[in-house]
């Protein structure tokens, strides 16, 4: 089989390791952690470490794997060094439309029922590769920031258990084999989200957003049974001839792009399961529990918002990208049920983004709104740029948050509250600061930062692809996400120091905070839990400062990477290692003829290859080739072929103008509102009257500021945003705690008058009935011996009489 | 003759016992009645033999009389029992055990 | 039915060994009552012994045969034979129903019920444990209904003599209703009997001759038999027993309760009804389809209106069965797998959440849910094994919970024997729905005694709490956390969920080559 | 005409003494009692229970000789009018089985009671002997000789506390209801052997068949209800609560069981022999009958206070349950019918003896027979209270517990039957059986779950003769619960049966 050709090596082959060594990190932190002397902590930083390592060892060999299916495997394969060799000659001749690499997919018998056979195990591609090295990464520097930022918790340990577990979980998730192993790590996040969100569950609000978290996207979850049901039945028959079976990756791929896949069993599995995708990603009607989120301690949410949880929707849809790409058709319509969505929520998101003082709450309505584009991204069939979109905004986004964590810890005594403890930090924490610039710049898309890169391909493709609206829209979103961006950055950095940035203990603010928290049940009281949680040892604290190495050395690599990660797969530049390294190629491949006869072992997933034919047919608009024709007979398909849009400057210019413009219009406004002007002609207006009409224009700023204040600003930001928050809070959010509520009503109804009145209470009446009836016969027994004799003879002789007349 | 004349006598007899066990209150009354049914049935028993000439329903009746003899005997006794107890030999007021 | 006859001891000495212990008991005075623990504890770990025996001997290749297999005389007159076996389905209950005992009675080392004597307390969960057991490997008809009754008495009295506040009329409750059932259980099971020629009332014979019954017939015995089984599962309609039972029960009662006795229902009906009467199975299988996820959506809004710990988890056994019922009714073997999975799962699970609830009772004295929170503050270990069986309860993955719940779900796509496809999915959508009533219920429950402050009336020492109900004996209150006992008592059971969940071969392997042939049979009996 | 008479040779009928050796060993003990108790003075009178203990015992002896020797029927005596087979065995070693619990029960009663120990033990013995004379009756005629000599004792005994008022109503009810019962009984005995030319009942049976005149309509039917009494069946249970209740809780006991199964063999050598042909009449209104019994006797006993008039109800209740089967005997069922019957007799007497015999073990302390009486009796008496869970467990039919066979029988019998009127028997049975234990268990909650009700918990302890009472009981109740083959093997009657050309 090809395997022979194709490389591969011990990280690639034993990959499964990297989610069960925090794993069982996770085991010893429970059990020994609180007898380590970093109590327990380290235990988590090693564990991740070692999954990191492996997982960049697997990164290199798989890169040599795909160079060497890309015709460049003459000289010997394996290791590091090879691979060192190997990425740079052979990744640019080895284009688009190269050869299939095969996935290393490895499985063992999990349990079996009713003759279907569950497999545990990996399914290795470049999607796989490319999230466990983002998540192992990202979950290490995390780690380490963590150390020193709930250092001294009352659950020092149990925050690290559960941090390990939940990159576990994730990690699960990523290279599950089947989609119960999909599952299974999808849930065990869900379970560590709801114990890290309410890590600090003395307070109710948090509790409550941890249930939030948790209920919500359970709701989604209904959609990830149902949908796997629906796709496992739809796929199995299919898939166990083909000598697979309806669980396994791999044979639903196959199945849905082998022609023979019922349409609608597709299009409901596929809306089913993008349901799944709304919960987890917070994608638009179930966004509203990813904000109250920020009430965990801010590494869960960098954590969170980055690389694991709220992407896990969005690796979902990419996963099993041909279910979705054939059952919405997605290269054929104009509007599909995905980028609705995706549209919707880049919109609202955003919107919502400019309304909010809470730091963390931009980034977190942020982070919805880029997921937003990412749906958008698949949705339009730009599958690669929405994953490179998934990569870049993993660093950016950490940094951002870890930004704000670092503020919070050492800037703004543990508020978050931009307006009233922030202002003019840029001086006492450059390189939080530095590092914070730099990350909103990837995050806004300036042109050379790795945002740039990635979305400005899925804007690209949207219109590439034919989604014309959609295209619009994610512009409009390209103008909305600098502007807040620029917003929060000025509040927090420039302008003069407010609060506790001024370096002064206001604990009225707290009190305030509480207030309104517990006046709506948004909880705007991130920096109560902080206190409670961190405070302990920061008790002695004097006015902002740069935080500590342990911050900040995480910031710096983020940062730094926040611009690197984009040179990966720049068109400008012409690199696309990312696509080659990541992107299955859609082509047809061939069968081996025996491939019923899985070892159980290795390949149980049973599709064992023969021989890849390359896809050659030229690319051309919509172009033969897997996901538009079926393929041909003893040859399967595990990838649509995807078009991509060829990156020009010209077309990238209306998003990068809007960026800009977004920037700069925002930086005016908010100066204007925000800051103060000074007046540069101090003293001229006293002496020369022109001048002062001038002056009083310029003071006035021509009387512009006033127009757009009054009048764009708040005519855009207050009454529009605001709607848009009232209907988030009043509404979506209400729909979802009255859920729960409502739910409650009904189930007390129900207990009172049905089970209480009808159904227990017809038993008890029955009981009573017969009792009640010996009651009424008790006169019978009259005690009189006539009366008894009476009965007995009448007895007997109606008996006699009746039986008389029946038998003659 | 016929011997239905003799079972219609019987089943005179049978009625009025009948008749008196139920409508009498005074427990000697009900004894004779019951006197009279053992002997409606005595009737019966010879009138049958006669009819099917077979010894049998003489023997019946014989063992009829004797065990009618000591079913009076005992009742007898009850009641005299009743008697020294209560002063009273009505049935209607044996009834301190009822429901 | 194959079997293989090796060890003929094992599986009857297993069974009736606790009535050793009874007997030891009865010549030890009441009044030492640590002799009479002792006894108990000595008993159950020596049966549970023989349990592991039974493991190590039982042939795992051949699970679908009936091994340990004895077929000896009995009731000659009405042809009725002591016949046992043990096969896939039947061992991991039998095993479980040994285990439980067990860790009750070490429970009851230091948690006996308010109403002390422990003497008559032990005997009786021993011979229920005979009932138990026996009904698991019981292969003949009558021999099951002896065994399904011997469970009666000693569960009465558990509840009514050692139960709570409304003991009495929750036993008695408990008691007619399980009586009513099984009067109508027992006709039916005669009338199948003389309707298969009245030869035998061995499960083999009945198996192969109930099939031929017409259908009309086979309808009405099993409408016989499903009353029985259902008022023990308990279905739907039928269910309005178990919370009373559950909640007045005390703890060793509630956990015994629903981790063996609501199984005799639901094994009733995998082992006996269906198999027996196919074509009623068919008949009736929508029915029970309906009811069970009108139990799962009616069990878990009953749980929403809870304002009682110990309530609120019984109603949730309502739900969970409702998942086994929904399984078992597609008919399809990975349905039913799944259910017999749920069996045990639930069994472990809700065992688990009624000790905890058990020992919250025995420390705050009280269990309305308003009274209690921040235990995860004053007793941290007991707050998190909690955290741990509702996530189980819930159906997390990788905890057992999961693997008998989404099966479940996933087999109502497609049910056997030509089943209405639109209904079975529209169940199996409900169902899932039902998943997050249960996430609802179960997080609800947690964050309202788990998290936040302690209530003030549960400082450490405060005497009287205020606003006592009826039901608190007023003592101090001492919050000690999770004591060695308990432990002891809870480890096996923490374990059992971990294994089940992250490996469950360890039971589908037993169970499946079993449950295929079983459906085979039950395919053979459909025209 | 008396040369003609001298002229024939008269020839002795050949008689079976062995056969009737249980009979004459009661009739010698009945004598001999008499005799010494004329002798005995009163403080050695306690000897008469012993004595009469031993009688019994004594005439069991011939009756285990005749089922292991005997082997084939002995019909022989008064030209099969007179039999002795294994059916006639069986029951006879259950009523002298019966006997001497009941001896053992009353024994302490009557000693306290300071009443005619000497008389009362003649009069048991003699009713003990009619019902052994009606294990073999096969005549009308024998069958009612039997009824009344264990009758008419039975009547005395009732009212045996000639002073209390209760005893006396007791009495006479029991006696005049008794004595019109029997009127009515003869009237249609009368009639059937009047229409049918003979009082021999497999004659009878011979020539009862095809369709019926009304008068041997009637006569069946008289007939019926004359036992129906004796089985105290609603609706001619009237006299039984009253009697129970008054009269000496030993006689209640013997009555509720011994004289209510010798009914009952009346009831099934008189169906079976004489009027199986007859069925569609019997066979409804037995049905009806047995519906009407199990469901009254329920209901009232659900109100009951007092633990006596309870039981009186029960084993009304319980009186359908033992009819059911004899409904459907008719329907091709006739065989598992009456092994039902026998087997419930058997086992139901062990059960319900149990319960008396704790009643009064109980009663000696509380000296009340109200339910509440028995609060919190397991705190005190553990055994007693053990004991008493057993029986009562057992009449509610719960295995392995005795009834529990026997009334799987019964259902067998109806299901057997499979006509659809037996389907609605069986489930009418079957709801009644749930009804039952609810009274049962209200028995059960008093003495597990109440206190107790005057704080006095000294612990009773029974008389020896007592403990060997429960003891009998207990054992069969248990033994016969668990292997029931002991006694199922005696109730299939190929004799009985064969007589029927089943």
């Amino acid at each position: 089989m090809l395997g022979a050709t194709l490389s591969s090596g011990w990280f690639l082959e034993n990959a499964w390791l990297i989610p069960l060594i925090p794993a069982i990190g996770f085991v010893f932190i429970i059990l020994f952690g609180k007898k380590m002397p970093q109590n327990g902590s380290e235990i988590g930083i090693v564990s991740i470490g070692i999954s990191l390592a492996i997982s960049i060892g697997a990164t290199f060999q798989w890169i040599d794997r795909v160079n060497s299916a890309s015709g460049g495997s003459d000289y010997a394969s394996g290791g590091f060094f090879g691979a060192f060799r190997a990425i740079f000659p052979t990744a640019a001749d080895g284009g688009y439309g190269a050869s299939f690499v095969e996935p290393v997919v490895r499985s063992w018998t999990w349990w079996q029922s009713g003759g279907l056979e569950f497999g545990l195990g990996q399914h290795i591609d470049g999607l796989a590769i490319m999230l466990l090295l983002l998540v192992t990464f990202i979950s290490f520097l995390v780690q380490i920031y963590s150390t020193e930022y709930v250092s001294g918790d009352r659950r020092y340990t149990h925050f690290f258990a559960s941090l390990t577990l939940f990159s576990a979980g994730m990690l699960v998730m990523v290279l599950a084999e089947n989609m119960l192993q999909l599952i299974l790590g999808w849930e065990i996040m869900g379970l560590c989200s709801f114990m890290l969100i309410g890590h600090w569950w003395e307070e109710e609000a948090n509790s409550r957003a941890a249930l939030k978290a948790f209920f919500t996207v359970r709701v989604g979850d209904v959609g990830l049974l149902v949908g796997t049901a629906i796709i496992f039945f739809g796929a199995n028959d299919w898939a166990v001839e083909h000598g697979s079976n309806g669980f396994s990756i791999r044979g639903i791929s196959a199945w849905a792009l082998s022609g023979e896949a019922s349409q609608s069993v597709l299009f409901w599995g596929g809306v089913a399961l993008f349901i799944a995708s709304i919960g987890k990603s917070g994608q638009f009607p179930l966004h509203t529990w990813l904000p109250d989120a920020m009430a965990g301690p801010t590494p869960v949410s960098s954590l969170l918002h980055s690389s694991t949880m709220v992407v896990a929707g969005v690796f979902l849809v990419a996963r099993l990208y041909p279910v979705f790409f054939v059952g919405f058709d997605i290269l054929d319509t104009t509007v599909n049920f995905i980028t609705i969505i995706g549209g919707i929520t880049i919109i609202v998101a955003a919107a919502l983004a400019f309304v909010q003082d809470d730091i963390k709450k931009v980034l977190a309505y942020s982070t919805v709104s880029q997921l937003g584009y990412m749906m958008l991204g698949l949705g339009v069939g730009a599958w690669l740029p929405a994953v490179f979109h998934i990569f870049t905004h993993a660093f950016f986004k950490c940094a951002l948050f870890l930004g704000a964590g670092s503020i919070s810890h050492s800037g703004s005594h543990h508020s978050f509250d931009m307006k009233k403890d922030m202002g003019g930090l840029a001086k006492k924490m450059p390189i939080t600061a530095a590092t914070w610039m730099v990350s909103t710049a990837a995050l806004c898309g300036i042109p050379f930062f790795s945002g740039f890169f990635s979305k400005d391909e899925i804007i690209d493709n949207a219109s590439h692809n034919g989604y014309q609206f959609f295209y619009y829209v994610a512009l409009v979103g390209a103008f909305m996400t600098p502007a807040y961006m620029t917003r929060a950055t000025y509040l927090t950095f420039f302008g003069k120091p407010r609060g506790a940035a001024a370096g002064e203990h206001h604990d009225e603010g707290h009190d305030d905070a509480h207030g309104a928290a517990h006046a709506d049940h948004d909880d705007h009281h991130d920096d109560a839990h902080d206190d409670h949680g961190a405070h302990d040892d920061h008790g002695a604290h004097h006015g902002p400062h740069e935080s500590p190495w342990r911050i900040t050395a995480p910031l710096i690599v983020l940062s730094i990477l926040a611009i690197g990660s984009g040179y990966l797969n720049a068109p400008a530049f012409g690199t696309h290692y990312f696509t080659d390294w990541v992107e299955p190629v859609g082509v047809e491949v061939a069968l081996d003829d025996e491939y019923g006869h899985s070892s159980g072992e290795e390949e149980s997933a049973g599709i064992v290859f023969a021989a890849v034919q390359a896809g050659d047919e030229e690319y051309d608009g919509k172009a033969k080739g897997c996901g538009f024709a079926d393929p041909s007979e003893g040859t399967v398909c595990y990838a649509p072929k995807l078009s991509h849009a060829v990156f020009s400057w010209s077309k990238a210019m209306p998003s990068i103008i809007l960026v800009f413009a977004g920037i700069l219009f925002s930086a005016w406004v908010c100066m204007g509102i925000y800051g103060d002007r000074r007046n540069p002609f101090a003293g001229l207006t006293s002496k020369f009257a022109p001048a002062r009409w001038i002056h009083t224009l310029l003071v006035n700023k021509y009387y512009l500021d006033h127009l757009y204040e009054k009048v764009i600003v708040f005519a855009f930001a207050h009454p529009i945003a605001r709607a848009a928050y009232w209907v988030n809070q009043n509404i979506l959010d209400a729909i979802v705690n009255n859920v729960g509520r409502g739910g409650r009503r009904t189930g007390e109804w129900v207990y009172r008058n049905v089970d209480q009145r009808v159904v227990d209470g017809a038993v008890n009446a029955s009981g009573l009935a017969a009792s009640e009836g010996g009651h009424a016969l008790q006169p019978v027994q009259s005690g009189k011996v006539n009366q008894y004799g009476a009965l007995l003879f009448g007895a007997a002789t109606v008996g006699a009489i009746v039986l008389i007349l029946v038998n003659i | 003759m016929y011997a239905v004349n003799f079972l219609i006598l019987a089943a005179v007899l049978f009625s009025i016992g009948v008749f008196g066990v139920i409508a009498r209150r005074n427990a000697v009354m009900v004894l004779m009645s019951i006197e009279l049914i053992l002997n409606s049935v005595n009737l019966n028993l010879i009138a049958f033999a006669m009819m099917n000439n077979s010894p049998e329903g003489h023997v019946f009746a014989l063992y009829v009389i004797a065990v009618a003899a000591a079913e009076v005997g005992v009742g007898l006794a009850m009641v005299l029992m009743i008697y020294r107890n209560r002063r009273s030999i009505a049935l209607d007021e044996l009834s301190v055990m009822k429901g | 039915m194959q079997t293989i006859t090796n060890d003929t001891w094992l599986l009857t000495v297993g069974t009736f060994l606790p009535l050793v212990g009874v007997l030891l008991m009865m010549f030890v005075p009441a009044s030492e009552e640590k002799t009479h623990k002792q006894i108990g504890i000595l008993t159950s770990a020596v049966t549970a012994a023989v349990g592991v025996y039974t493991l190590l001997r039982f042939d795992f290749d051949q699970s679908e045969k009936l091994q340990f297999f004895v077929d000896s005389e009995w009731i000659t007159v009405i042809k009725s034979n002591y016949t046992i076996g043990l096969d896939g389905i039947s061992l991991p209950l039998y095993f479980l129903s040994m285990v439980v005992t067990l860790l009750v009675m070490i429970y009851t080392w230091d948690n006996m019920p308010d109403a002390g004597n422990p003497k008559s307390f032990i005997m009786l969960m021993l011979v229920l444990q005979v009932g138990m057991a026996g009904s698991f490997i019981a292969q003949d008809l009558i021999l099951f209904f002896v065994f399904f009754e011997v469970v009666l008495l000693p569960m009465y009295f558990m509840i009514g003599v050692w139960g709570g506040d409304d003991r009495q009329y929750a036993s008695l409750k408990f008691f007619l209703y399980t009586m009513f059932g099984s009067a109508l259980m027992l006709v039916a099971f005669l009338a199948l009997f003389f309707q298969t020629g009245a030869a035998s009332f061995s499960f083999a014979h009945l198996m192969e001759a109930g099939a031929l019954i017409d259908r009309d017939v086979q309808i009405w015995i099993f409408a016989g038999m499903f009353v029985g089984f259902a008022v023990k599962v308990p279905m739907f309609p039928f269910h309005t027993w178990l919370p009373d039972a559950h909640t007045q029960a005390p703890t060793q009662g509630s956990v015994i309760l629903a981790a063996i006795l609501l199984k005799l229902g639901t094994y009733g009906f995998v082992r006996i009804a269906i198999p027996m009467l196919p074509q009623g199975a068919k008949a009736w299988a929508p029915v029970i389809g309906i009811l069970a996820v009108i139990g799962i959506i009616y069990g878990a809004l009953g749980c929403l209106a809870q304002t009682d710990m110990k309530r609120l988890i019984a109603f949730s056994s309502v739900a969970h069965m409702g998942f086994v019922m929904l399984g078992i009714s597609t008919l399809t073997d990975f349905g039913i797998n799944a259910a017999l999975f749920g069996m045990v799962a639930h069994g472990l699970i809700t065992g688990m959440l009624f000790f905890v609830a058990g020992s919250v009772k025995h420390r705050y004295h009280t269990l309305e849910i308003s009274r209690l929170s921040g235990m995860l503050i004053q007793m941290p270990r007991l707050g998190w094994i909690l955290g741990f069986a509702a996530m189980a309860s819930l159906g997390l993955p990788g905890l057992a919970g999961f693997w008998g719940e989404f099966p479940a779900i996933l087999s109502a796509y497609n049910p056997n024997f030509g089943l209405s496809e639109a209904l079975f999915r529209t169940l199996m959508v409900v169902a899932a729905i039902g998943t997050v009533f249960a996430a609802a219920y179960l997080l609800w429950l947690y964050q309202r005694t788990a998290f936040g402050r302690p209530n003030p009336e549960f400082e450490q020492g405060a005497h009287h709490p205020v606003g006592a109900g009826v039901n608190d004996e007023h003592h101090d209150v001492d919050l000690h956390d999770v004591t060695k006992i308990e432990w002891i008592a809870w480890t096996p059971f923490l374990i059992a969920i971990v294994v089940f969940g992250v490996y469950p071969q360890l039971m589908f392997g037993v169970m499946d080559p079993a449950v295929s042939l079983l459906i085979e049979r039950v395919g053979a009996g459909i025209p | 005409m008396i040369s003609s008479l001298l002229a024939q040779a008269w020839t002795a009928p050949t008689i079976d003494w062995h056969a009737i050796a249980p009979e004459l060993v009661l009739i010698a003990g009945i004598n001999l009692v008499l005799l010494i108790d004329l002798w005995l003075d009163e403080s050695k009178k306690w000897a008469m229970a012993t004595l009469t203990g031993f009688v019994m015992l004594g005439a069991v002896i011939p009756v285990v000789t005749l089922a292991v020797l005997g082997g084939d029927v002995r019909d022989a005596i008064f030209d099969g009018r007179y039999v002795v087979d294994e059916y006639a065995l069986i029951l006879k070693a259950l009523f002298l089985l019966v006997g001497y619990v009941v001896v053992l029960l009353s024994q302490n009663e009557l000693e306290e009671g300071g009443y005619y120990q000497g008389e009362f033990y003649v009069l048991m013995l003699v009713s003990v002997l009619g019902m052994v004379m009606m294990a073999s009756s096969r005549d009308l005629l024998s069958v009612f000789v039997a009824l009344e000599l264990l009758s008419i004792p039975a009547y005395m005994m009732a009212a045996w506390r000639k002073r209390d008022v209760k005893s006396n109503e007791a009495g006479v009810k029991y006696y005049l209801l008794g004595v019109f019962a029997s009127g009515v009984l003869l009237y249609g005995m009368s009639f059937l052997y009047g229409t049918t030319g003979s009082t021999k009942l497999t004659e009878i049976g011979a020539a009862l068949s095809g369709d019926l005149t009304g008068m041997q309509v009637l006569a069946v039917v008289f007939v019926v209800a004359g036992f129906a009494f004796k089985i105290s069946a609603v609706p001619f249970h009237t006299w039984a609560p009253d009697t129970y209740e008054g009269a000496p809780t030993p006689v209640t006991a013997f009555l509720s069981v011994a004289s209510k199964s010798a009914g009952f063999v009346a009831l099934l050598t008189v169906l079976y022999l004489g009027l199986y042909g007859a069925d569609e009449v019997h066979g409804p209104f037995i049905w009806v009958m047995a519906a009407l019994t199990m469901t009254v006797g329920n209901m009232v006993a659900l109100r009951q206070t007092n633990i006596v008039r309870m039981l009186a109800y029960s084993s009304v209740s319980q009186g359908g349950f033992i009819l059911m089967p004899l409904a459907v005997m008719g329907t091709g069922a006739a065989e598992s019918s009456l092994r039902a019957v026998v087997i419930y007799l058997l086992i139901y007497a062990f059960s319900n003896l149990g319960a008396f015999a704790v009643i009064i073990a109980v009663a000696r302390k509380t000296r009340s027979g109200e339910i509440s009486s028995f609060g919190g009796l397991i705190t005190y008496a553990p055994g007693l209270g053990v004991l008493m869970t057993i029986f009562l467990a057992s009449l509610a039919g719960i295995p392995p517990l005795g009834i529990w066979i026997a009334k799987l029988q019964a259902f067998k019998a109806l299901i057997d039957a499979g006509s659809s009127s037996a389907y609605v028997l069986a489930i009418i049975a079957a709801v009644n059986t749930v009804i039952a234990a609810g009274y049962y268990m209200r028995v059960l909650r008093q003495i597990w779950m109440s206190p107790v009700p005057d704080g006095d918990t000294t612990p009773i302890s029974p008389p020896s003769s007592i403990w060997l009472a429960l003891g009998i009981t207990a054992g069969g109740t248990v033994v016969l619960g668990i292997l029931p083959g002991l006694v199922l093997r005696f109730a299939d009657l190929p004799d009985l049966t064969g007589a029927l050309g089943l």
